[in-house]
């Protein structure tokens, strides 16, 4: 099961009724997304509109295709930008 | 209010040109003339970017009416290469990487070339001080100030180290 | 491929890069040097008012006015729902950003955008502004952000409620979002804790400040098709931005990029291309416009100002157990401050077991914040560096060593939630302790402050063509503007991979309608991610070159190796063949299949995070306060340096400005809520005279996810200026500096107070 | 098409008939350093602009008698660059020297820094404490006047409408006479001063101060002389007694307000902070010690 973590507790963690650890089965990112929506109605989308995700560490601005293992951890953060 | 007839002498070339009175000289060189390279970057005389040499000294063109050009001698930054020589401040600027985003560059190479004309040997201080009138917002000046130091040093014909 | 781990010939050496000659010779062109026949000039009329609605606009007269062409307002610009997407440097909303184009109902802040004139001459465009009849009706406004936070304060937005709190709220508020960050039980650190210090850190909105003010041109033309010629950091953001605005398609708008005079973040989002093409689609005309410095300052973004809270506890040792930071950051007139970054970065390079970070964006009656440089992070770390320093101090520890027991490494777990991996902090930490700087005793009457600063940087996407020319020479064409010399480090990328002389390949930056898609120029990710599309289409240019050669000599393409530049038949069993050189392979060209192209486009993922260490010795005029920079080095993880000379040039520039932030800029405003000091004279950026040499220091750990282990570095050498500086103070003089800028008059009332 | 129109006269009374007859509101022009920044922020609007720098005299440097004169639109580098101003005026040529960038020196005069009449302008103190005098010319003919008279007031003169700085004149020196001019700004360089201290001094062979004229800038509407820190001054070596008189009489004579350039109390510490400064470097000159640059 991957491991999710809703760090902020901003927009997403109201969604997800005030929780900020779940374990989701999925393989792919874009997997985990659609259960997140699934779940949590709207979670989904906000995911993929306004978080970016570390996914064992290493963080994506878009990481729609990446690919998950049982033991993957997925932290959702706000997007970075830069100057 | 017809406009002003003015006749100037621009990087060697004497060049006629109208103007009105409240056009300034950057104006004139930009708008009117087209030559670009001198740019606005406050309009006030606080950047340098429109540095250019008028009768041997330093100006801000932003501070100067497009009418006192009359009978001037001005060099802008497109006459500081001799032909497609670039001048040394220019190659050391680029040797040095002194530039970024390059839009102080110009009013920058017109000042350190009116300071290398003026003292030949300029200490750190002296150029940090000339050049406090061309803001550059890019570089921290650093690498600038190498460049300037590097050719005064060039131009003086001693050895580069 | 990885080319980490090879010897290399052109990556890493210093040529000159390929726009410098037009650049020092005046040639560059930037988005004012361009006209078209029939020109007109736009000029913008903005609001007196902090706060004000908007009663009426009566443009008869200016439209009345003999070489007036055309006035828009709001009224011209389609209504837009609210609408967020992450396209810029952070969450936009583009009903905000169209607002903030053209104000719309109410006037936010002192110089937000009313009206807009196309005339024949700019003195016309002038008068007609003037000709333009407002009517306002004068609000309360708030400029201080603690004071729009308060329950009595104006409130910006009727629509605008907190977000992340709950029950939500069902009164508006200039709040618009709480974040929260927690990582362990931080009341529970604090209790195990032999020593806290704590402080309250304000800081001021600065401005990027960059030289060159907005400027473009534009075209709408009576089939729909629009042309920009503009200066940005992204001319797909233009192109997206504008056609969003205007309601346009983007196959419509081709944009070309100027070259573009500085940026920083600055010039991340619009604020006159579409009010250019909106007055063109009105009149038919070709529309410049260029603001002013004073509308540079009163109308475009500086970064957020912050008032903040901060709290660290240790064990006697100096081991950290907790910590805990308020920030309270300025949004300007419209959602959208770098909160998140501002709660992230600040504790980011620490391993720290118990963290609480709840940050708030907050609206108020100024121009509306756009991105500067690693943006929220340095507005955090004045703070937190400034009580590390503190907690030293109380310790009686060296804070070099407090900073290397408490340093992330790799394998430590951030407190926003992701694990650091591939980072390069201890190594800086160990630079530090190396340079002579640091081991040199500090001289009579000085003192020595040290700072570090953390930044994620990004990837994200990017296209870029390699196209070999019929003579052997290279072009490389990507989407990414140049700010500060990338396309050298793209040009060296390439060359590097087909083995020729960096002088062989012109980089250029291609407009929206001849390249692939290209996130904007900003995070520091254009060497990162623009560079690993170009590495990557150089390297399918080999592939075909192999294959060519191959062709040639009728043996297996796997047969044929690519090395300095010539194809060579791998070993002696492919056969005995002269090895053909790139302009003998590109001459032939039309008989092996014809042009040699490759184009790639990725969305590059894995950009390194960048730790930096300044080292900053002040002296300090006790009489009148005011600082003197002694000595600066700044030490930075760049991953690998593809041109050191402007590797270097991106920490040296950034620390000025971090040196400009810390000392002097400011936005000072009066009671009626305008900017007093909207020029260069007042907004006191540091000029030569006020900096001296500031040695770069570049450490490299490779980044594994880029071909030559590059990370981005133009962000992090803005983060550890202010603290350095108020650390120097500190030890120089005896006073804390708590709120930016550290100028003259505050540090002599600092230093009156301590004396008593 | 605009109505301003411009003009370069090369008499002075053809300069004057131009002021006399504008019918709007005329302009003179020299350095154009501050006339040009007014009129593109619109907070001036000339109708006519007349230019003086064609004018024989109006630029250049004389000696007479023992005294400097220098034409009102002797643009600030041509100063800084004559050897006899920089040896018998230090604190003069620094003051003018401190007014903008190297491309402003290029352009600027004391003429434009006086008649701008702002109450920082640099070269002013040092003018004052030296105790020059502007000779005016209009069409009631010409009159000598102490600087100190031209300003009135923030951006006010009293000179009339038909009327302009024809030069200035400083006096003879003593031996062992001598100036300085600091400023305090926030960064090296290009900012307006938030405090500045002229201090002309002679002193006799001992070192004692037989005549002194201190003048701040940027701590009242206009550039004030401070007669009581002057006279701290006279009758004393520059001992710590004294120079604590010094600052107490400048601190007491400032009266700035707040703005975006300095608090009240800001100002008033630092106006005493410059000008002991200020009478050690003049006191070191006069007695031949130092030829410094104030930077």
């Amino acid at each position: 099961m991957v491991k999710v973590v809703l760090s902020s507790g901003s927009v997403g963690q109201s969604l997800a009724g005030g929780q900020t650890e779940f374990e989701v089965e999925a393989t792919t990112f874009r997997r985990l997304v659609l259960e997140l929506e699934r779940r949590f109605p709207g979670l989904g989308r906000q995911v993929e509109e306004s978080m970016a995700v570390a996914i064992d560490g290493e963080i994506f601005q878009d990481a729609y295709a990446a690919e998950l293992r049982p033991d993957s951890e997925v932290v959702l953060i706000p997007k970075i930008g830069g100057g | 209010m017809a406009k002003n007839y003015v006749t100037t002498t621009i990087n060697g070339e004497q060049t006629e040109f109208l103007c009105e009175t409240q056009q300034t000289l950057l104006d004139v060189l930009r708008d009117v003339i087209g030559l670009t390279g001198s740019k606005e970057g406050c309009a006030s005389g606080d950047c340098g970017a429109c540095s250019v040499i008028m009768n041997g000294r330093l100006v801000c063109s932003c501070l100067v009416l497009g009418v006192e050009a009359e009978g001037a001698t001005i060099t802008t930054i497109e006459g500081i290469a001799q032909g497609d020589k670039l001048h040394p401040v220019q190659q050391k600027f680029l040797e040095h990487a002194a530039l970024q985003c390059g839009f102080c560059t110009p009013g920058l190479i017109v000042a350190s070339k009116a300071l290398l004309d003026e003292n030949p040997n300029p200490t750190e201080t002296e150029a940090r001080y000339w050049l406090a009138g061309n803001l550059c917002r890019c570089t921290g000046y650093d690498k600038i100030i190498r460049a300037v130091m590097d050719a005064a040093a060039e131009l003086r014909g001693e050895s580069v180290g | 491929m990885n080319y980490i781990d090879t010897s290399l010939k052109v990556v890493g050496t210093r040529p000159i890069r390929p726009d410098g000659v037009d650049k020092v010779t005046g040639r560059a062109v930037f988005a004012a040097d361009t006209r078209a026949a029939g020109m007109l000039w736009g000029k913008v009329l903005r609001s007196p008012h902090a706060h004000a609605r908007i009663v009426s606009i009566d443009t008869s007269k200016a439209e009345a006015l003999a070489g007036v062409h055309a006035v828009v307002t709001a009224a011209d610009f389609p209504e837009i729902v609210s609408e967020e997407a992450f396209v810029g440097e952070g969450p936009m909303n583009f009903r905000d950003l169209s607002m903030n184009c053209m104000a719309r109902g109410k006037a936010l802040y002192e110089g937000h955008a009313l009206a807009a004139v196309a005339a024949t001459t700019q003195e016309i465009a002038d008068r007609a502004l003037a000709l333009i009849d407002v009517q306002y009706d004068v609000l309360p406004h708030v400029i201080d952000v603690e004071a729009a936070m308060a329950d009595d304060a104006p409130v910006l937005h009727d629509d605008l409620f907190t977000a992340g709190v709950d029950p939500a709220p069902t009164k508006p508020s200039n709040v618009a979002k709480v974040v929260t960050f927690r990582k362990g039980d931080a009341e529970a650190g604090f209790a195990e804790a032999d020593v806290i210090v704590e402080g309250r850190y304000t800081t001021q909105p600065v401005h990027q400040a960059y030289i060159e003010p907005h400027a473009c041109m534009a075209t709408y033309a009576p089939d729909g098709q629009v042309s920009i010629h503009s200066s940005s950091q992204g001319h797909f953001m233009v192109r997206a931005y504008t056609a969003k605005l205007l309601g346009l398609n983007l196959s419509n708008i081709r944009v070309n990029p100027a070259e573009i005079g500085g940026g920083f973040g600055g010039k991340t989002l619009v604020y006159l291309e579409p009010v250019a093409v909106a007055l063109s689609r009105k009149c038919g005309r070709t529309v410049k416009m260029q603001m002013t410095r004073e509308e540079v300052f009163r109308a475009s973004g500086p970064t957020s100002g912050a008032a903040m809270e901060i709290k660290i506890g240790a064990k006697k040792d100096g081991t950290i157990v907790a910590a805990k930071q308020i920030l309270k950051y300025q949004a300007g007139a419209f959602p959208g401050s770098p909160i998140g970054p501002g709660c992230m970065c600040g504790f980011a390079m620490y391993d720290l077991p118990n963290v609480d970070v709840v940050g708030y964006d907050v609206v108020s009656n100024r121009p509306k914040v756009a991105a500067y440089r690693a943006p929220g992070a340095p507005i955090t770390s004045f703070a937190v560096e400034c009580a590390l320093d503190d907690l030293a101090l109380k310790l009686d520890l060296d804070p070099l060593t407090l900073r290397e027991k408490n340093a992330a490494k790799n394998g430590t777990k951030t407190h926003y939630g992701p694990t650091h991996h591939n980072i390069g902090f201890t190594a800086v930490l160990d630079a530090v302790k190396a340079h002579p700087h640091w081991k040199s005793p500090v001289k009579e009457g000085q003192g020595r402050g040290l700072a570090c600063g953390f930044w994620f940087n990004i990837g994200g996407e990017s296209s870029a063509q390699v196209h070999v020319n019929e003579d052997g020479t290279v072009t490389a064409a990507t989407g990414s503007p140049d700010i500060g010399g990338s396309r050298a480090s793209i040009g060296m990328m390439v060359a590097e991979v087909l083995g020729v002389p960096p002088t062989t390949v012109r980089t250029i930056v291609a407009d929206t309608a001849s390249i692939g898609f290209t996130f904007l120029t900003g995070g520091s990710r254009v060497t990162f991610a623009t560079g690993m599309a170009a590495t990557q289409a150089a390297e399918k240019v080999v592939e075909d070159l192999k294959r060519r050669a191959a062709q040639t000599w009728e043996i297996p393409v796997e047969a044929v190796e690519w090395k300095d530049g010539k194809a060579y038949p791998a070993g002696s069993n492919a056969g005995a063949f002269e090895p053909l050189d790139l302009a003998t392979l590109a001459l032939k060209s039309p008989r092996t299949g014809g042009p040699i192209i490759a184009e790639v486009s990725v969305n590059a993922q894995g950009a390194g995070p960048g730790f930096g260490a300044h080292i900053c010795d002040v002296s300090v005029d006790r009489e009148t306060g005011q600082v003197t920079i002694e000595r600066y080095t700044a030490v930075q993880d760049v991953g690998k340096a593809i041109h050191p000379s402007y590797v270097e040039g991106q920490i040296q520039g950034g620390a000025a400005q971090g040196i400009g932030w810390a000392l002097n800029e400011e936005y000072i405003y009066n009671d009626k809520g305008q900017m007093e000091n909207p020029g260069f004279l007042d907004y006191r950026v540091p000029v030569a005279s006020d900096v001296p040499m500031i040695e770069a220091v570049l450490v490299e750990v490779p980044n594994p996810r880029h071909p030559f282990g590059a990370r981005g570095v133009g962000e992090v050498p803005i983060i550890p200026p202010m603290a350095a500086i108020g650390n120097a103070i500190r030890r120089a003089a005896g006073v804390r500096m708590h709120d930016l800028p550290m100028s003259p008059p505050k540090l002599r009332a600092a230093l009156d107070a301590a004396s008593g | 098409m605009s109505g301003l129109s411009y003009a370069a006269p090369t008499s002075v009374d053809e300069a004057v008939k131009l002021l006399a007859g504008a019918s709007g509101l005329a302009k003179v022009l020299s350095g154009g350093t501050d006339l040009l920044v007014q009129m593109r922020s619109g907070r001036v609007k000339p109708d006519l602009i007349v230019d003086t720098k064609k004018i024989p005299g109006l630029i250049g440097i004389r000696e007479e008698n023992g005294s400097y004169v220098i034409g009102a639109a002797t643009p600030g580098a041509m100063v800084e660059a004559h050897a006899g101003m920089k040896a018998a005026w230090p604190g003069v040529v620094e003051a003018l020297d401190l007014i903008g960038s190297t491309q402003i020196q290029g352009r600027c005069t004391l003429a434009g820094n006086l008649c701008n009449a702002s109450p920082a302008a640099d070269s002013v103190p040092a003018l004052f404490a030296a105790g020059a005098t502007a000779v005016i010319v209009g069409g009631k003919g010409r009159r000598e006047v102490p600087v100190e008279q031209v300003p009135v007031g923030p951006g006010r003169t009293s000179l009339g409408k038909d009327e302009f700085i024809l030069e200035f004149r400083l006096p003879p020196r003593p031996a062992r006479s001598s100036d300085a001019y600091l400023r305090f700004i926030p960064r090296t360089e290009m900012d307006i001063a938030v405090v500045g201290c002229g201090i002309s001094v002679t002193l006799d062979d001992k070192g004692v101060c037989t005549t002194a004229r201190v003048a701040l800038g940027a701590v009242a509407p206009t550039v004030v002389l401070v007669p009581d820190a002057a006279q701290a001054l006279v009758g004393h070596k520059l001992d710590a007694d004294t120079l604590a008189k010094l600052d107490a009489a400048a601190q007491a004579a400032a009266k700035p307000i707040n703005d975006k350039r300095g608090t009240i109390e800001y100002r008033v510490k630092v106006a005493g902070v410059l000008a002991r400064r200020v009478a050690a470097i003049a006191f070191d000159r006069a007695q031949g010690f130092v030829n410094g640059k104030a930077h």
